[in-house]
């Protein structure tokens, strides 16, 4: 799928955000050696163009909803989480978007839309597909995002979900992420096809191969995809081609990519595409980037000192949020 | 009051609160068309028509998530796993998802979902069509687990279930269903966390669940004719657990069998007598007795899955081991 | 996949099996009527053919096994099960295959390959892989079946299961009965697309549709697939269209299914059609026939007497045959 | 003696055991050729080669589902399940196929399957990557449960297991992997069944798992400050469960406490109450307490972690509980 230029507003927002969120991996990281974060976290460094395009096609008003991996940072920022609850909650303090309860493997903030972010791989696919049956009964018009790796396109939920939204044709978007790299294993060595979307026709499903380091082609299968899902066509499975630039989670320096990999995928860097695309249509320029970017780092360094200063969450909160009533 | 099967009463319930909440729905395999293979919901299909009553593949994962998502976005979703064994495909839905999301989210999601099960013994099903399985849903904050006896309970826990905001694991007895006994008219709910004193007596307390409280009632009159009464009651929910009303009649017993349809490791004994070892430990005058299968599974020959599922003999051994002096 | 002409002793055999399984299927229908049998049953009474052709490739004595359904009567009369401990385990009585502990839905005869009848939908598939395994670590040169029905190319299992046994390029053959039913429901309102078959593309698996009521055809189909995985070239998929005669389990009328759809069936009976072609071929004539039905009626009712007058199991053994020591 | 760290001994079983049967196998996801996400597996790749040790796809279903296949058909796999909280996905192969195929077939079949699988809190992992385990195989009759807490256990049992002709479910702590501790040279074997007393005392009973035992032994060392004497009894195994280590310690110190890392509903206390029942009813000077997390989910947040997980303070107040005359 070829890129679709987008109006410049739309462009900006995009580039924005991109540089919003790498900015925000680099500071978990950081803080993740510092040991204020503390358990696991998984970048999403060099995906951030499948979150900016993805987000351009949530509407939460209208009752679109996205399930992702605990690789979901990206996609949390880009629906428009707010800094501050983000921050806190990957610290587990209060005034995180869940209390400190989930941390960073389980985001979710539902006023953007974002059911969850899902620690077990596969489990999110089916719920989306739960989402997108309220949508199809409630006939409100809503589309469903599922986010996933490539690495989970093996497991049985992962089948099962694509199996039962074909059949009953519910308004739902299947987004791989295919960044090469299941955990420390790539991609080939666990599957048997070449491409993630190969498996569409398993479920007699439309596919799109789109390249994930251009939010604008990303943009366009999206909004193909979700006019499928929309006039009552059923599902599409969308593989981005992508990477992460970092290891898989944590400390992972990941040994185990080849050499010069990393190096040619930092070369088709997601923000500098969309930035080349735009200074070349003079829609920005060097010094508006650098302005940007200096924006987004006082945000958020911002946010961080706040979320440093958050307590952590009071025992007494311990045994709440597990009963509705 | 109306003559109910367990079945119907299943169905009552259901139908009831489908008219009474259109976002109720109901899915699962089979049971929209042809009613389920246990025919506890034929009609359904007619009355409220294909969106809301469906039947799926066979995706135990993908019909328990499914009901999550729908749940989670403002349906009441009503689902059956056709045997609760088959819900070990689609474990983690329901013990990593649907249990934990509220907390993960901070309180944000509620996940007002039931899941109907059909489970137990005695019908000659074999090792992976007869368990008891209340033991893997009890045993996770985050679930309530129901397990009616009686058809009015049936009605009456079902309904309430669907009301809950949270997810219900809801277990039904498959060696119930054609049980026939009365029910209210009208409306009919019966609260979680409230056992039912089904027969009062000062000996002992036997303490069942569905199957098991019939066992422990026939037991009951063949002691009462040696002149020991024994008080029974019937949980209804495990999750929660009404402590209180065992807890009650320990005070004028002062022994406690409980009687449970599952391995002595993976039955819901463990927890009562957890729960009321503080007080009972001053009362009882005698061990508590579970009777269970033990580390048995279930054989699919009749006569041997008959000789491993406590029965109305078992239960007169183990009290007579209790030295109850009249 | 055409039918190829077998030699005539091989055409016999498996005549008189087909014939065996159908009068042992009619006769458990009735002693469950009569509740000498109790709990359920599932006939493969119509699905004859599958059964015994991919019996004639499995050889135990190579290691060969096979896994299958609660639908597997049939399967393990092909492979060779004594109908003694076949109808005593039927009735869960002692000199049963499995000492009355497992029961219609769990027969298993390591003798002859058999390790068991799965009455959980896709169970057997990954046990079969993993058989398959053993072949492929010990380079036995065995192959190993797992049997399945169009509903469960749905489960979770079904999925895994192909996709490690591709990727691990294992001498597996997942042989499909497509009997057009999942318990009540028809393969296509569960299913996206028309055959099981398409789904084997997303594996990279070859596949083979093939008439199920045709033993030869089957036989040809299933010899492509043995010799695709001995030569290491890993999985085939293989979907037998057939038809199951009885309803579903027990007593389910089968009231679901269209009207004349059944009578079209026996139209093509698949012992009928191989009768036919050996009557045609001068191998057989109608007094032989009626002499071999006599034979195996005269069989299966003596194996039931025999069941019959066995006791049912000591309640002594109820703990036995838990731990393996 | 070699001081070793848990993960490594872990290895060194894996090791010695495939380099003394040719048909141990081990498989699981990163395992092989990255060693494993705990790095316990590291070389076995590279020693053993393709054929044995291999990485496989996210499909837990089908590597518990395979290791039984190969299991049953002559190899003795160890398999590594990442998360124990991920067996959820294929509970079906644990606890209806691995745990029931031996009783269904009449005794024809065996399972000799070792599952690995780290579990256990401390590490602020969440709700989903956190859980003790335990409860969910524990409760199923046909299978082990193997839970070290010492590098030498760790050792020792995981041998054990692997020898086991009967499926094994091998829990490790993955917040004990960086332990270190003394281990025996040479072939050392751990059975199964044999409880281990880690500490005398005759003042009350501590009988506790893993990370749980270390708790113990703190609140012992603290509590002996003032005179209060501990027995800290490590089970080692819940399947078989050494009943009469415990039995023998009451019989000395008349009170127990059982201290779980899991919800009171899920953990192993209740089975270890009932089991001793009949003795202690008339032993016991006290009720048994449970230190547990109760009804709780656990919390990303670490505070909130530490403050759920029994620690040594709330071993402490459960002593005191108990009323002990000096
Ligand atoms: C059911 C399950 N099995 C295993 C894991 C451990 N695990 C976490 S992430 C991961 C790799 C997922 O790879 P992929 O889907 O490609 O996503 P990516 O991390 O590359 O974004 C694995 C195996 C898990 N979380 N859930
Ligand atoms: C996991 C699981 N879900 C549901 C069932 C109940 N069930 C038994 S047979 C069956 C239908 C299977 O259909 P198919 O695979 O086509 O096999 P057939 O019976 O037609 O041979 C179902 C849903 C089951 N046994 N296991
Ligand atoms: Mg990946
Ligand atoms: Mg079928």
């Amino acid at each position: 799928m070829p890129p679709v230029p987008l109006p410049e507003s739309a462009r900006k927002h995009m580039l924005r955000t991109m540089m919003l969120i790498r900015v925000v991996e680099n500071q978990v990281q950081t803080l993740f050696s510092e040991n204020v974060i503390q358990g696991t976290t998984h970048l999403a460094n060099g995906q951030e163009a499948v979150a900016v395009a993805m987000a351009a096609h949530v509407n939460p008003r209208r009752g679109d909803t996205v399930t992702c991996t605990y690789r979901g940072h990206s996609h949390a920022l880009a629906l428009g989480m707010q800094l501050r609850p983000f921050f806190a909650e990957m610290m587990g303090r209060t005034g995180g978007c869940s209390k400190g309860k989930g941390g960073s493997m389980h985001l979710t903030d539902l006023s953007i839309g974002l059911i969850g972010t899902f620690a077990v791989v596969g489990a999110g696919l089916p719920i989306s597909v739960g989402a997108a049956l309220t949508a199809q009964i409630k006939r409100n018009g809503s589309v469903h995002l599922a986010i996933f790796g490539d690495g989970s396109v093996n497991i049985g939920a992962w089948h099962e979900s694509l199996n039962l939204a074909a059949v009953w044709k519910l308004p739902v978007i299947f987004l791989c992420e295919n960044n090469l790299y299941g955990e420390y294993t790539p991609y080939l060595r666990t599957s048997p096809v070449a491409h993630v979307a190969d498996r569409a026709a398993a479920y007699g499903l439309p596919a799109i191969i789109v390249d994930g380091q251009d939010a604008e082609a990303l943009h366009a299968a999206l909004r193909q995809a979700s006019e499928h899902a929309q006039n009552g066509s059923g599902p599409t499975l969308i593989e981005a081609k992508t990477y992460r630039y970092s290891g898989h989670s944590r400390t992972d320096p990941a040994a185990y990519r080849p050499a010069g990999e990393l190096e040619q995928w930092l070369a088709r860097d997601p923000i500098q595409i969309l930035a080349d695309r735009m200074i070349a249509d003079r829609q920005i320029d060097a010094q508006e980037i650098a302005r940007l970017q200096a924006e987004v780092e006082a945000e958020v360094n911002s946010a961080i000192q706040w979320a440093l200063a958050q307590p952590f969450p009071n025992t007494e909160t311990l045994y709440e949020d597990i009963w509705a009533s | 009051m109306t003559v109910l099967a367990y079945r119907d009463a299943v169905r009552r319930a259901l139908d009831e609160e489908m008219a009474r909440d259109e976002n109720v729905i109901f899915f699962g395999e089979d049971v929209a068309r042809a009613g389920g293979v246990f025919k506890v919901t034929p009609g359904l299909f007619e009355k409220y028509g294909e969106d809301r009553v469906r039947d799926t593949p066979i995706s135990e994962t993908a019909i328990i998530g499914s009901a999550i998502g729908a749940a989670i976005t403002g349906l009441r979703p009503v689902i059956e796993i056709m045997f609760a064994d088959f819900a070990a495909v689609a474990y983690d839905q329901i013990v990593n998802q649907a249990a934990k999301m509220r907390y993960m989210s901070g309180g944000q999601i509620s996940v007002p979902l039931t899941i109907r099960m059909a489970h137990g013994a005695g019908m000659s099903f074999g090792a992976q069509h007869s368990q008891s399985c209340e033991g893997w849903f009890m045993s996770v904050p985050g679930l309530k687990v129901a397990v009616p006896g009686t058809p009015a309970d049936a009605l009456g826990l079902l309904k309430t279930a669907i009301r809950d905001p949270n997810p219900v694991v809801f277990l039904e007895h498959k060696a119930l269903y054609a049980d026939r006994a009365d029910v209210p008219d009208g409306e009919h709910l019966v609260p979680f966390g409230k056992a039912a004193l089904c027969r009062s007596g000062q000996h002992v307390t036997i303490v069942a669940i569905q199957r098991m409280v019939q066992m422990a009632l026939k037991a009951a009159d063949l002691l009462a004719q040696e002149g020991i009464e024994c008080e029974v009651i019937d949980l209804r929910t495990l999750s929660p657990l009404d402590v209180e009303t065992v807890q009650l009649s320990l005070r004028k017993t002062a022994r406690l069998i409980t009687v449970e349809e599952s391995p002595l490791a993976g039955g819901w004994g463990g927890l009562v007598i957890s729960r009321i070892m503080d007080e009972a430990i001053w009362l009882l005058d005698a061990p508590v007795v579970r009777v269970t299968m033990g580390e048995g599974i279930i054989p699919f020959s009749p006569p041997l899955e008959r000789a491993l599922i406590p029965d109305e003999q078992r239960i007169i051994a183990a009290v007579r081991q209790l030295g109850i002096k009249r």
